[in-house]
């Protein structure tokens, strides 16, 4: 709790001693990072900033990049997308960051792009929502896997079990509703067939109603697409209710908590998964498995168990870092223009490839098919 | 003379971005606070003139800034018209809301206008087609002013402080008129007030109205400032965080509601800094100001200045009437 | 149909309870005050939190439980002394924020004690479900059942049968002719906070194996409670036990029947319908102002 | 206002009921009353006398009987239409807008002839100052009928309770009523107070306005009043002029069997 306090004192003087800083040809780069510190989805900002901080940390012990040391600005946006707005606003007009990393959800980087594309400074989002880069926007580039690779991988394990008939049970969040609408969209071309469509609030502390609905349907297997508390309490439910059809859930819950609060009942479970909660369970040949166990020792060791949210966070970290390498400066136009061309670089969740046309870089196969055995992750050939 | 106060704030408004045209804190929370402060002043003449509680009061500021989201991006419609649109929308439902909801007295209308503004919460989150659902609505045009566009932050510092002093001269003229003496007569005793030949229910009909226009005005200007709404903005927390704006400056006062709505807002941005602990000291602040300041930050301070004042043998001209007080009811400002 | 409706009854009537124990605690505190207690949601939380971590701590459950009731009926105590008390006399509004603060207030303190993640009390009696016909329900309800029911008598006795409790009914009825009889209207003020915060930190500790917890936990559960003691009437306990378990069931009906996503403007819809036409609650006593 | 021939009462109630949950507060109350006369409503407690006030008044619906005041009926309309009409009042229990200046208060009762509307008001036009000072003006002259001008610009709730109903009694006169309903000026009054009252009720209706009291004090009463009209269980008990009600022996009988002396 103390380091917490002096943590912030130091930030605050840090931030004095920044605004008095005379401009100069040596002066830091700065990074810009708005994330979900507190709130319904702080389980995400909260991974993202202690990645960022540790790499950061680690990058200015090796003597910084290009020559400069990189300083982080971060703001918590509470997961409510007008904070959102104004702290990039912040971020850009006090902080002048040269780069901006963040939205850990859809909703919050939604909400800045206008800013971001009126400012023109080029925006790194570690938010899942397809929309965020379809169509492109200029300035904004992310790094997870989009939900709707998620939704593809989902059908395409469903068609292999020969399963056509599902149930889809989502929360009132953006992430749940944006990945109801790609379960929608997705359907016809793996010809799933969708006979229920429930919806709950993520605060509800009972799904049983919905959970009957579905039970007396004649679907063959369960969607939930949510995040937060609410899958694990749909996956109790579901165990209470004598459900017995395939539980699929989305890549929402990939975190040791959700085994833990599901309990029993999230054995069976599959979901679609980065391959780091299997890093050691992938080949040895696999190119990306280095990458994944470097990542999880040095965050494992300094915070406790990894997340896949941290990883998106290491990506984005990655991914701006090379581009002032290539750049040379931080020159914002010129940045934008070296992550477009970012290539070949192995992150946590897969290989990014960007093109002009491609903002995210990452294809389906990133996705791992995983399912919960004896409380734990096991990867599904 | 009358608005000796509103001259004075007015032009301290117009004084800090000359002084600061840069400072994120003036300009952008600045712009942040001012909507803020029409919220808040409108909610007042319901809350602090009327007496009528509402705890919906988020509900108004999000029609009027879906109105203008849906009317703008979906339709294509100039902003000015989808403003009016958004003030017709937002007062027609106030109107016809008022009569049966403000039959109802204290906890029981806090918790009527609660409920109205879940539903409308509930409806922008669900009726995805038209709001966008969750992840709202982005894209909204720039607001055109008779061929002005407004952009940039600066701009709408300027957009938003007009507008917030068009609020409170507004306010201002009310309450200092029979209209705001009814309001309050409706506040002070709804029995004499009836006997009075006002018509308590029409009259707070009317400030409901007005006070759901205040706040749909502030919302069209939001979405466009903003150029992205989303249900958040829109929620149970924003409208209790409008009564605290309120009660935190000063109850029956327009400055009162403005100056809680300014505080509160910097408060907000301020405390970021300390992280985790933002919410055990704005939890604690809050109640500070309300046990030390039962009358609120403005109103309070300025009674703990006035007296302070006398005591040093300074303000006499109001002396005269404040010695007087004495002999009644205790000052109700003076904190037990 | 009907065995779902069945399962969607079961299911209403145990959330409904949850909504009827957090209703209580508002009852209590706006009996003696005439203040709606905002923290109400946060005593459930800390009830639930606190038991969680001394669980971890070693604890075993029913001593765990105990001494979170008692350090959360403390918290409600101080705040009482040192944030109502020195309040006493000011607008009712501002009491009312002076309890949103503490809310906010406990909410960061939560925080920061045991963070952001959600927190899960193993189920008293296991996780097997139990079939009741084509319906099922988790042991864990038939605790929550059962303790609703037991807190409910035992709230009932105190108001008819024990004299604190008939003097803090006295005080709801009439403050100035309470104190005139000679009742310490401070003393019963510090009664009713204890009184409420007990009630709501053992509502949390019941329904914690079924909600999870976590320190925003208290909002969502207080805003059903304060509902359920609005529609039964503000300040009849009984009106609020019955307004929670109404409207428990028309949310679990909602979704099951009408459509999950509006379940809550359902509920809220009923809430207004009922104020409508019964604008002081269900069993409100209705009171005439004298002119 | 239509004249009225010298035969026609400005007040002419008949058999008015009024019943709460099967208690009949009012069981076919009939009386009337004529312009330019105080008259007083005595009876002992809880025999109605607020209740037919509050019932003239609008605040309860009676269930039957009528109310005719200068030659319409107002029985059923809400107070602030019967207000409209020319009936202004007082109350037992303060009803003080304790938010407001004591002027302002005076203000409100001139709310009848204000004319003014929000929008008008928002935005200040000129007709609103103009109204303002007129107000302003009227609420003065109402102040200093009651000799309150001193005490304009006090907060009401700041007042001694002499003064505060004193400023009810002022309140109601600027809305110019026809019939002034007091309900018992004289209550928590000192003598002094109480004495300068009657000499204010006297001066009332000296300006043209017909007083209706409920009064428990009697020497007040007597002193002031030139019919008496006296209710018990609701009903009418006797009416008459004071020197008739002091000899009636079933006023004596209900006043606790003829202990009662009144210095008049």
């Amino acid at each position: 709790m103390r380091s917490g306090w002096w943590r912030s004192m130091s930030a605050a003087a840090l931030l004095l001693w920044g605004g008095l800083q005379v401009a100069s040809a040596m002066e830091p780069i700065r990074i810009g990072a708005f994330l979900t510190l507190t709130g319904p989805s702080a389980s995400l900002g909260d991974p993202e900033l202690k990645t960022l901080r540790s790499y950061i940390a680690d990058l200015n012990a090796k003597g910084g990049v290009i020559g400069r040391t990189i300083e982080l600005h971060d703001c918590d946006t509470g997961g409510n997308a007008q904070q959102a707005i104004a702290c990039v606003k912040r971020l850009i007009e006090q902080d002048r960051v040269d780069l901006l990393i963040g939205g850990s959800t859809t909703g919050d980087t939604m909400a800045v792009i206008p800013a971001v594309e009126q400012a023109r400074i080029p925006l790194i989002s570690l938010a899942g929502g397809i929309e965020i880069i379809d169509p492109v926007k200029h300035w904004v580039f992310k790094t997870p896997h989009t939900d709707r690779m998620a939704v593809a991988k989902i059908y395409a394990n469903l068609r292999k079990r020969g399963l056509t008939k599902v149930a889809l049970i989502t929360g009132d969040g953006g992430f749940d509703q944006s990945g109801r609408a790609q379960l929608h969209q997705l359907a016809p071309q793996y010809g799933i067939a969708i006979v229920a469509d429930e919806t709950y609030g993520n605060q509800d502390a009972d799904m049983t109603a919905q959970l009957a609905r579905i039970k007396a349907s004649n679907a063959q297997a369960i969607i939930n697409f949510g995040f937060g508390q609410a899958p694990a309490v749909v996956t109790r439910d579901a165990k209470q209710l004598g459900i017995t059809l395939p539980l699929y859930q989305s890549h929402g819950v990939v975190s040791q908590s959700f085994i833990e609060q599901a309990g029993a009942a999230a054995e069976g479970v599959r979901l679609p998964a980065a391959a780091l909660v299997v890093a050691e369970q992938l080949p040895d040949a696999n190119p990306q498995k280095p990458v994944l166990l470097a990542y999880k020792r040095r965050y494992e060791s300094q915070y406790g168990p990894v997340s896949t949210f941290g990883g998106h966070a290491y990506d984005g970290l990655m991914i701006a870092v090379a581009a002032i390498r290539r750049a040379g400066d931080v020159d914002k136009a010129k940045l934008r223009d070296e992550i477009e061309r970012t290539s070949g670089l192995i992150g946590v969740a897969g290989v990014f490839e960007m093109t002009p046309e491609d903002h995210v870089g990452l294809n389906a196969d990133a996705f791992r098919m995983v399912e919960i055995h004896n409380g734990s992750w096991r990867l599904l050939p | 003379m009358r608005l000796a106060g509103f001259y004075g704030f007015a032009a301290l408004v117009v004084l800090l971005p000359l002084l600061f045209p840069n400072d994120y804190f003036v300009i952008v929370v600045g712009a942040s606070a001012g909507l803020h402060a029409i919220l808040a002043v409108g909610l007042n003449l319901l809350v602090g003139y009327a007496g009528q509680i509402s705890l919906g009061h988020a509900a108004f500021f999000g029609m009027g800034a879906y109105a203008s989201a849906i009317l703008t991006t979906r339709f294509g419609w100039p902003g000015l018209l989808a403003l009016l649109a958004g003030l017709l929308v937002a007062g027609l439902l106030a109107w016809l809301l008022a009569r049966p909801i403000l039959r109802l007295r204290g906890h029981y209308l806090a918790m009527a206008t609660l409920g109205f503004g879940v539903i409308v919460h509930v409806i922008l989150v669900q009726a995805t087609d038209w709001t966008g659902g969750p992840d709202g609505l982005s894209g909204i045009p720039p607001l055109n002013l008779f061929g002005w566009t407004v952009e940039g932050d600066l701009q709408w510092y300027g957009v938003i402080a007009a507008a917030m002093l068009l609020a409170i001269w507004l306010s201002l003229n009310l309450v200092d008129s029979q209209i705001g003496r009814a309001l309050r007569a409706v506040h002070g005793s709804e029995f004499a007030a009836q006997m009075m030949g006002i018509d308590t229910a029409r009259a707070k009909t009317q400030v409901f109205v007005v006070s759901a226009l205040f706040a749909a005005f502030a919302g069209s200007l939001f979405a466009h400032q903003q150029a992205f709404v989303s249900p958040d903005s829109f929620n149970l927390a924003v409208s209790v965080e409008l009564v605290t704006m309120v009660v935190l400056g000063g109850i029956a006062s327009t400055f009162g509601a403005a100056c809680g709505a300014i505080a509160l807002t910097l408060l907000r941005q301020g405390l970021v800094v300390f992280e985790d602990y933002e919410m055990l000291i704005h939890g604690a602040l809050l109640m500070a100001v309300m046990i030390f300041l039962p009358q609120g930050l403005f109103v309070g301070l300025g009674q703990a200045l006035r007296t302070g004042l006398r005591r040093c043998g300074l303000g006499r001209r109001r002396d005269r009437h404040r010695s007087l007080s004495t002999a009644g009811v205790q000052d109700p400002g003076s904190p037990p | 149909m009907p065995e779902q409706l069945f399962q969607f009854l079961l299911t209403g009537i145990t959330v409904g309870s949850l909504y009827a124990l957090v209703g209580l605690g508002f009852a209590l505190i706006y009996n003696a005050s005439d203040v709606v207690n905002f923290a109400q949601g946060e005593f459930v939380m800390l009830g639930a939190m606190l038991t969680i971590a001394l669980l971890g701590a070693g604890l075993p459950l029913p001593l765990a439980a105990l001494a979170a009731t008692g350090l959360t009926v403390l918290v409600g105590l101080l705040l009482e002394r040192f944030a109502i008390e020195p309040a006493l006399g000011a607008p009712v509004v501002s009491t009312i924020i002076i309890t949103i603060g503490a809310a906010i207030f406990l909410r960061g303190a939560a925080l920061l004690l045991w963070g952001k993640d959600f927190h899960r009390l193993p189920a008293f009696s296991g996780d097997a479900p139990i079939q009741l016909g084509s319906a099922t329900l988790l042991p864990q309800s038939l605790w929550v059942l059962g303790g609703t029911a037991l807190l409910v008598l035992g709230v009932r006795f105190f108001f008819e049968r024990t004299r604190p409790g008939k003097a803090l009914l006295a005080c709801s009825y009439n403050r100035t002719a309470a104190q005139l009889v000679g009742i310490n209207v401070r003393v019963m003020l510090r009664l009713a906070y204890g009184l409420s915060a007990g009630l709501g930190a053992l509502a949390g500790i019941l329904i914690a194996p079924i909600t999870f917890s976590s320190y925003e936990a208290g909002v969502m559960l207080g805003l059903k409670g304060f509902s359920a003691a609005i529609v039964g009437g503000m300040g009849n306990p009984m009106g609020a036990v019955v307004g929670g378990l109404l409207l428990g069931v028309l949310e679990s009906l909602g979704a099951g029947l009408i459509s999950s996503g509006y379940k809550d403007a359902i509920a809220f819809l009923f809430v207004l319908m009922v104020l409508f036409f019964e604008p002081t609650g269900l069993f409100g006593h209705k009171v005439a102002e004298r002119v | 206002m239509n004249a009225l021939s010298p035969s026609t009462p400005l007040l002419r109630v008949e058999g008015l009921e009024q019943s709460f949950g099967g208690v009949m507060a009012l069981a076919g109350v009939s009386f009337q009353l004529d312009e330019g006369v105080i008259q007083a409503v005595i009876g002992p407690n809880g025999a109605g006398k607020t209740t037919l006030f509050n019932a003239l008044c609008g605040f309860y619906r009676p269930s039957a009987g009528s109310i005719r005041f200068a030659g319409q009926e107002l029985r059923g309309l809400p107070p602030y239409r019967i207000a409209a009409h020319g009936i202004a009042r007082t109350f037992q229990n303060l009803q003080l807008f304790f938010n407001m200046t004591v002027i302002e208060n005076v203000m409100v009762g001139c709310h009848l002839r204000a004319r003014t509307r929000w929008l008008a008001a928002a935005l200040r036009l000129p007709q609103v100052r103009r109204e303002e000072r007129q107000l302003r003006q009227w609420a003065r002259e109402a102040l200093t009928l009651c000799d309150l001008a001193d005490w304009a610009e006090q907060s009401a709730g700041a007042l001694p309770y002499g003064l505060m109903k004193r400023v009810e009694i002022a309140r109601a006169l600027a809305a110019r009523p026809r019939l002034l309903l007091l309900d018992e000026p004289a209550a928590g009054l000192n003598d002094t107070e109480t004495l300068a009252l009657r000499e204010l009720i006297a001066r009332i209706r000296a300006s043209g306005v017909t007083v209706l009291l409920v009064e428990h004090h009697m020497p007040l009463v007597m002193g002031v009043s030139d019919r008496l009209l006296v209710l018990d269980y609701g009903s009418v008990l006797a009416e008459g002029a004071p020197a008739e009600i002091q000899a009636d022996p079933r006023v004596i009988a209900a006043y606790l069997g003829g202990a009662v002396h009144y210095a008049v």
